[in-house]
């Protein structure tokens, strides 16, 4: 089976620190893939480099076979690739519905959208309330609420669902629970099993190793800008896979990448 | 940690009372401090309501004519265009120093590309418009692309333009008489109508249409959000989907094309081409988009609030001249109505919230 | 009080002493002849807007004339036509309207006369020096405000000196102008724009200067290197202060001009206007009415008629 | 979650080459960049270095004097002193468009105290630091206490102290003869020396004064390290122990004091008590923090830059006026060296991160 | 035994939300505290009350059974309570040395301390330095970085280092390990133990059952801006205080607040 999503030597450099260092990186169709790796090890710049957000200084991406060069997270939307990143990527005084259309905005039908371009509220409104109820993730009542006067947890799960929602090919998600509590983690983890079984892959970034071991069908240890393995959580340990990531451990020599 | 159990398991039977909201629409009170909470203009629309009360008590028919009410917009219309402009650049959390310059600019090619090359008029309208437009996407490009800091750009721009303005014009104006006679389309947004007591202008109506348009546009299209959505977080804008670099771009370039339009309402105000017109429109306008309740950190108001942010300026000042006031009496009241504008609007957010 | 006569006084700004003086002798007058004054000004020297502004409101205000001291000479010509077709009478003050008949008449200084006065006082003050003079030119603003240009071009004219286009400064070939500078009118800016040309060329020593103020500030700059003494400084305006900076020295002479004569028969005009519809007439074999201009030196040269200190000092205005 | 172990213990055993730091100290590029990099007033340095280099290659001797170098140091003082204040300001994410009213009102209340009430010069100028500095916590006050935003609170304090400047003073001047004769103190600043053919005045030894002393409190003192810590992050700085409104309302009063200590030097530059001088010099000041490389963002940056950034100005200024540019040529070129001052900075910024 | 630290009705209103209702608090002295609720129950917003970040509405905090009523963070400071906040509040732009003793700056000996007020630049690094690793938490090379350098790890343990360094009386740690990865939470978790063990009561509000279990002595359940009981790690499993915070279960009736 071909990856459907692919890095090959991705380096970026950031002044003097190498966040990436010629990284390798494989997603294959409709699987969980677990990213695990120590505070600065370069998780996100990798996510980053293949999703558009920063532009690699060298090193190739290929999405379904086909070599592409992102340069902005709008190409690789078009794509099929939706992101949620750490940092949530919301614009606070928007309500919920501008936010989920960001980008993305239906037009009304006939002359009002075509020449006065106008936006279709209703429409919009409408999905954005049936996505968030569909996928079952919260109570919302209005959804022409600011962002801002949302709870962190409720946040979190509106950008998921946002990806969740419009994601064809790719969803990423950077750390989606760390803000989390018990409750509202358990919930993301349900929607990410949801939207496997939708056949979507799905790059989950987590520190917590239950979770990951939970739901990932392989794990991608990044450790210093690098993918120095990839494991089956069947086959070893969290006490393993903490030991790769933090370097206590060699790793296995036959899925070294 | 050796005390492991399927606690996650547990929240499935949680009780899921977490995420229900309030009904905010308590009552008289609290629907009237939802409205202000969603409705950003109704502050400055209350204060400027208040204001004509005031000044209609106090002056009586002289203040409360149909005449002197119209005054007052004409008396606003180039402050209140060319807030308009300010206002979609303060929306993206920039600021644009450079709009009176613009406006000067462009009313200044108008006038030169018609007397001194002799181009038909509404070319040379055209020409002026697209100078003033290029001069704003010169703004954005720079703020956008090079990535500098817009209160330096167009300071800098500031002073490139109204320098390029007085060496081009060479400082002459055209006169009122010879614009009327040979190129009266200058002069058009001047031209005035009454409907009983009120007397309206071209440029007037132009200004109210401005404001409307860019209402609708910032709250009903795609681009309209994005700049909002710039303003509140460029980078979060980026990251879901926006082109922050043309979003930038083209609004300065909007708002350069909206000076260039205040360019050609002033030619109809003053009746002539004048290079020394407009030194004070970057504080005045400024002024009435903070009045009006925009934040000059960007992302938050809306534009009718700065046209109310205009019109209480222009209140206040027709009103103050008209008691008799004294110039720097004037000047002195304004500097503390701005600071007082801000004063009660942030109460009453505070209050509201 | 809707039955009393009311009048307008708007001047270019109400920072500048010269304007202040005006706004003072129009009050005086007024309170004298029981009209009620309101008086308006722009915020900086070429706020038209304001001006345009406060024509509106005296029209809405009901008053029944209005003296003017234009800042955009042309650009100001419908506003004041809409007031004449209210009927109010309009009088432009110290600086003439573009066309001049734009105003029902003009009280003014002549400037390019008041310029040309002291040219030839400073011409005839250096006798056969004028030939090499080195002159330093300090003007109001880069914009060419027409005052400016007036007093320059007729100091130009009265030394002697070619001006080509008699309706813009720094187009003259002269190699005894050193150059021009600007100085908004004050004392910082004269003396910087002094320095500035005193840089170019330490051996300037005739300075034409467009007010006392920012005479007085060319002469902190030459005092700092020492040349208060050997250079001849010219301006214009007479106020107080300026005639008083001649007694002591620090300006050669200067062209005396007569605000408060201007405003008060402003007032005069407008009142007889309220009276019996009269409109004053211009000074004969010229299109306003002559205020006058009187050259005030200490040192008298052959050939310019001049005032002393002491008279200007009676005449003075601020 | 059923697969549980005792994973986290395996980490005492891991690897700690984590937080090691590459040296940056790799050769002289290496060490040009990170000096760059640790001493935000090194770019305006280089930048005025090579001006003087510049213009001192093209104009010779006419430029390269003793005489010119130090008539630029008097030309800004003024400038720089108030752009001191404004530095200031400006590292809180401040702004202070009130420095040039506070400044002029200043010296009038010198003047006008010695000659209207007969006081002793020396209380009158006393009393007119005090006011500045009144002015100054007023301001603070408003920004800190009232959580107004600085741009507006300073824009209508501008106009309210010009106004009253205007009101106060009468508009009248009060000649340099008459101070010189009656009450000398107020020229103290204008008092001249030479060294050589260097021509110092009291007042610029005062301008580098206040600079050199801001830098060290800046740089050596707890309050200096408060002032960046709220210009940073205000809400971190409050919550990690800075009392971050008195250090507003001081950060303002003391700019309202340099402000005033810059209208005595005024008094001595031009000899005379003008309420009209001093009108631009908010734009000027800014203009000088600016191209100084003080983030309009507070936090970050150094006053010594302001005072590279002022001088870099000045030597524009007199450079372009020796090379026989008119007045409205190096106005526009002025405008470009903002722009461009501004974009080398960030261009050296980028190629040193 | 008398409480270190004692709230009680505690109330916090934002608009409309009410962030503590009434809310009651008790430390004892030497104990850790974990302060364990959902997403947005008010549990940063009682640590903020009682550290003198916001001012409650009503009720009341004893320091020690003297009341205290602190209106900035200052005077919680100077009375010997240190907080870490969830935010970390730091000054991105100033130096490790400069963050650490914002706020209580050594000065110089001498004339210069006295008369000129200058910093003593050198014994501040070195009190940071060794404070720094002493804790063991990091190897820093220069102390004049400035924080906005540091790793998300490196600079809460930084923030952590400086609440262990100068809290006396009360150590309050929001969320600590939030962003961590698995090794520098265990670090944080050493930490902890090791302030506790030199005497010092601490409060550690966390979402992580395991480490809260791990290391707290008693566990302070929150609930809709109230304390719904206090449990002993040692007599509930997770599950049951999972159960108590999201409200599946009832509290014990004993230890209901
Ligand atoms: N915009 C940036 N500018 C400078 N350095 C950066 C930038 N973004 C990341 N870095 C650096 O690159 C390295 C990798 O960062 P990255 O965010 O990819 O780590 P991560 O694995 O996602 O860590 P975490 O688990 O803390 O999120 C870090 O040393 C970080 O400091
Ligand atoms: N400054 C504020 N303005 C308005 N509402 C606030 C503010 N701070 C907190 N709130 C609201 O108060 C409630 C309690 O917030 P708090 O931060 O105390 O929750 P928390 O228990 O710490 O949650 P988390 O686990 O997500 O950190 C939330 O509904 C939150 O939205
Ligand atoms: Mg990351
Ligand atoms: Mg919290």
């Amino acid at each position: 089976m071909e990856p459907i999503l692919k890095g090959r030597g991705l380096v970026k450099r950031y002044g003097k620190v190498t966040a990436l260092d010629r990284c390798d990186f494989d997603l294959m169709p409709g699987e969980i893939l677990a990213v695990i790796g120590d505070n600065g090890a370069g998780k996100s710049s990798l996510i980053k480099a293949v999703s558009g957000a920063v532009v690699p200084d060298a090193g190739t991406v290929e999405l379904e076979g086909k070599e592409v060069r992102f340069t902005s997270p709008i190409q690789a939307r078009e794509a099929g690739i939706e992101t949620v990143y750490q940092t949530l990527a919301m614009s606070p005084a928007l309500s919920i519905a501008d936010n989920m259309f960001m980008g993305r905005e239906i037009r009304k039908e006939g002359w009002r959208g075509k020449f006065l371009r106008q936006l279709d509220r209703q429409t919009m409104e409408k999905l954005a309330r049936d996505k968030l109820s569909e996928l079952g993730l919260m109570t919302i009542q209005n959804i022409n609420q600011a962002v801002e006067t949302l709870s962190g947890g409720q946040r979190q799960g509106v950008a998921v669902a946002r990806a969740a929602a419009f994601g064809s090919k790719v969803i990423i998600l950077d750390e989606p629970t760390a803000a989390l509590g018990v409750k509202e983690s358990r919930k993301v983890l349900e929607l990410i099993l949801d939207v496997k079984s939708r056949g979507i892959p799905i790059i989950l970034i987590s520190h917590n190793m239950p979770h990951v071991f939970e739901v990932a069908d392989r794990i991608h240890v990044h450790r210093l800008g690098k993918r120095l393995c990839v494991i089956d959580p069947k086959d070893y340990t969290m006490s393993d896979a903490v030991a790769f990531m933090t370097g206590a451990k060699e790793p296995p020599e036959a899925q070294a990448a | 940690m050796s005390t492991s159990d399927d606690y996650e398991k547990t929240v499935s039977t949680a009780a899921s009372d977490v995420a229900a909201f309030d009904d905010p629409h308590k009552g008289f009170v609290g629907r009237f401090h939802h409205a202000l909470h969603t409705t950003p203009a109704l502050v400055p629309l209350i204060v400027l309501l208040a204001s004509i009360l005031v000044f209609g008590l106090a002056l009586g028919s002289k203040f409360f004519s149909p005449f002197a009410l119209t005054l007052i917009l004409q008396q606003v219309q180039i402050v209140g265009i060319v807030a308009a402009a300010q206002s979609l650049v303060i929306l993206t959390a920039g600021i644009d120093l450079s709009v009176g310059a613009i406006a000067v600019i462009s009313s200044v090619v108008m006038g030169q590309f018609t007397f001194r090359y002799g181009l038909p008029v509404e070319v040379a309208v055209a020409c002026g418009l697209m100078f003033g437009t290029a001069i704003g996407a010169l703004n954005g490009w720079l703020v956008a692309a090079m990535k500098l800091p817009p209160f330096i750009v167009t300071l800098g721009m500031w002073q490139i333009v109204l320098a390029a303005n007085f060496l081009y014009s060479r400082n002459e104006t055209i006169r009122a008489q010879e614009i009327a006679e040979q190129a009266p389309v200058l002069q058009l947004l001047g031209a005035k109508f009454q409907i009983g007591g009120a007397v309206f202008t071209v440029g007037v109506i132009m200004m109210i249409a401005i404001v409307l348009i860019l209402a609708f546009i910032l709250k009903h299209t795609a681009w309209g959000r994005h700049v909002y959505a710039v303003g509140d977080d460029a980078e979060a804008a980026e990251l879901s989907g926006v082109n922050v670099r043309m979003t930038l771009i083209s609004v300065y370039a909007v708002a350069g094309f909206i000076c260039a339009i205040a360019g050609w309402a002033l030619i109809g105000r003053i009746g002539s081409v004048s290079p020394t017109s407009g030194q004070l429109l970057n504080i005045e306008s400024i002024t009435a988009v903070v009045i009006g309740g925009i934040s000059l950190f960007g992302g938050r108001g809306s534009i009718l609030g700065t046209f109310f942010g205009a019109l209480i300026v222009g209140v206040f000042t027709l009103g103050l001249r008209l008691m008799g006031a004294d110039a720097q009496w004037t000047y002195l009241l304004i500097g503390v109505l701005i600071i007082a504008a801000v004063a009660v609007d942030q109460w009453i957010r505070k209050v509201a919230a | 009080d809707g039955h009393s006569v009311s009048a307008c006084l708007i001047t270019k700004t109400d920072t500048n002493p010269f304007f202040v003086k005006m706004r003072e002798g129009a009050t005086a007058k007024a309170e004298e002849l029981g009209i009620t004054l309101n008086s308006y000004a722009g915020k900086v020297d070429g706020d038209h807007e304001t001006q345009v502004a406060a024509i509106e409101t005296c029209i809405a205000n009901g008053a029944k004339g209005i003296l003017l001291t234009a800042s955009d000479t042309s650009s100001i010509v419908p506003a004041v036509q809409q007031a004449r077709d209210a009927g109010l009478l309009v009088i432009a003050l110290d600086t003439p309207l573009e066309p001049i008949d734009s105003a029902d008449m003009t009280f003014a200084t002549d400037n390019f006369l008041a310029g040309e006065l002291i040219g030839k006082w400073a011409a005839a003050s250096l006798g056969d020096a004028a030939a090499d003079a080195r002159i330093g030119m300090l003007d109001l603003a880069v914009s060419q405000p027409s005052v400016g240009v007036l007093r320059d071009q007729g100091f130009m004219t009265g030394f002697g000196i070619d001006v080509k286009d008699p309706s813009r400064w720094g187009d003259e070939e002269d190699d005894r102008i050193v150059g021009h500078d600007v100085t908004a009118g004050n004392e910082e800016g004269g003396r910087k724009a002094m320095e500035n040309l005193l840089a170019q060329d330490p051996t300037i020593n005739v300075v034409y200067t467009i007010n006392e103020p920012a005479a007085a500030g060319a002469y902190q700059a030459l005092k700092s290197i020492g040349r208060e003494n050997d250079v001849l400084i010219v301006s214009v305006d007479g106020g107080c202060p300026g005639v008083q900076n001649i007694k002591d020295g620090v300006i050669g002479a200067t062209s005396q001009q007569y605000p408060l004569l201007m405003a008060s028969k402003g007032i005069e005009a407008i009142a007889a206007w309220a009276k019996d519809g009269t409109k004053p007439e211009a000074t004969e074999g010229k299109a306003f009415f002559d205020t006058g201009v009187a050259l005030v030196t200490d040192q008298p040269a052959d050939g310019v008629d001049s005032i002393d200190t002491d008279e200007g000092m009676n005449l003075c205005w601020g």
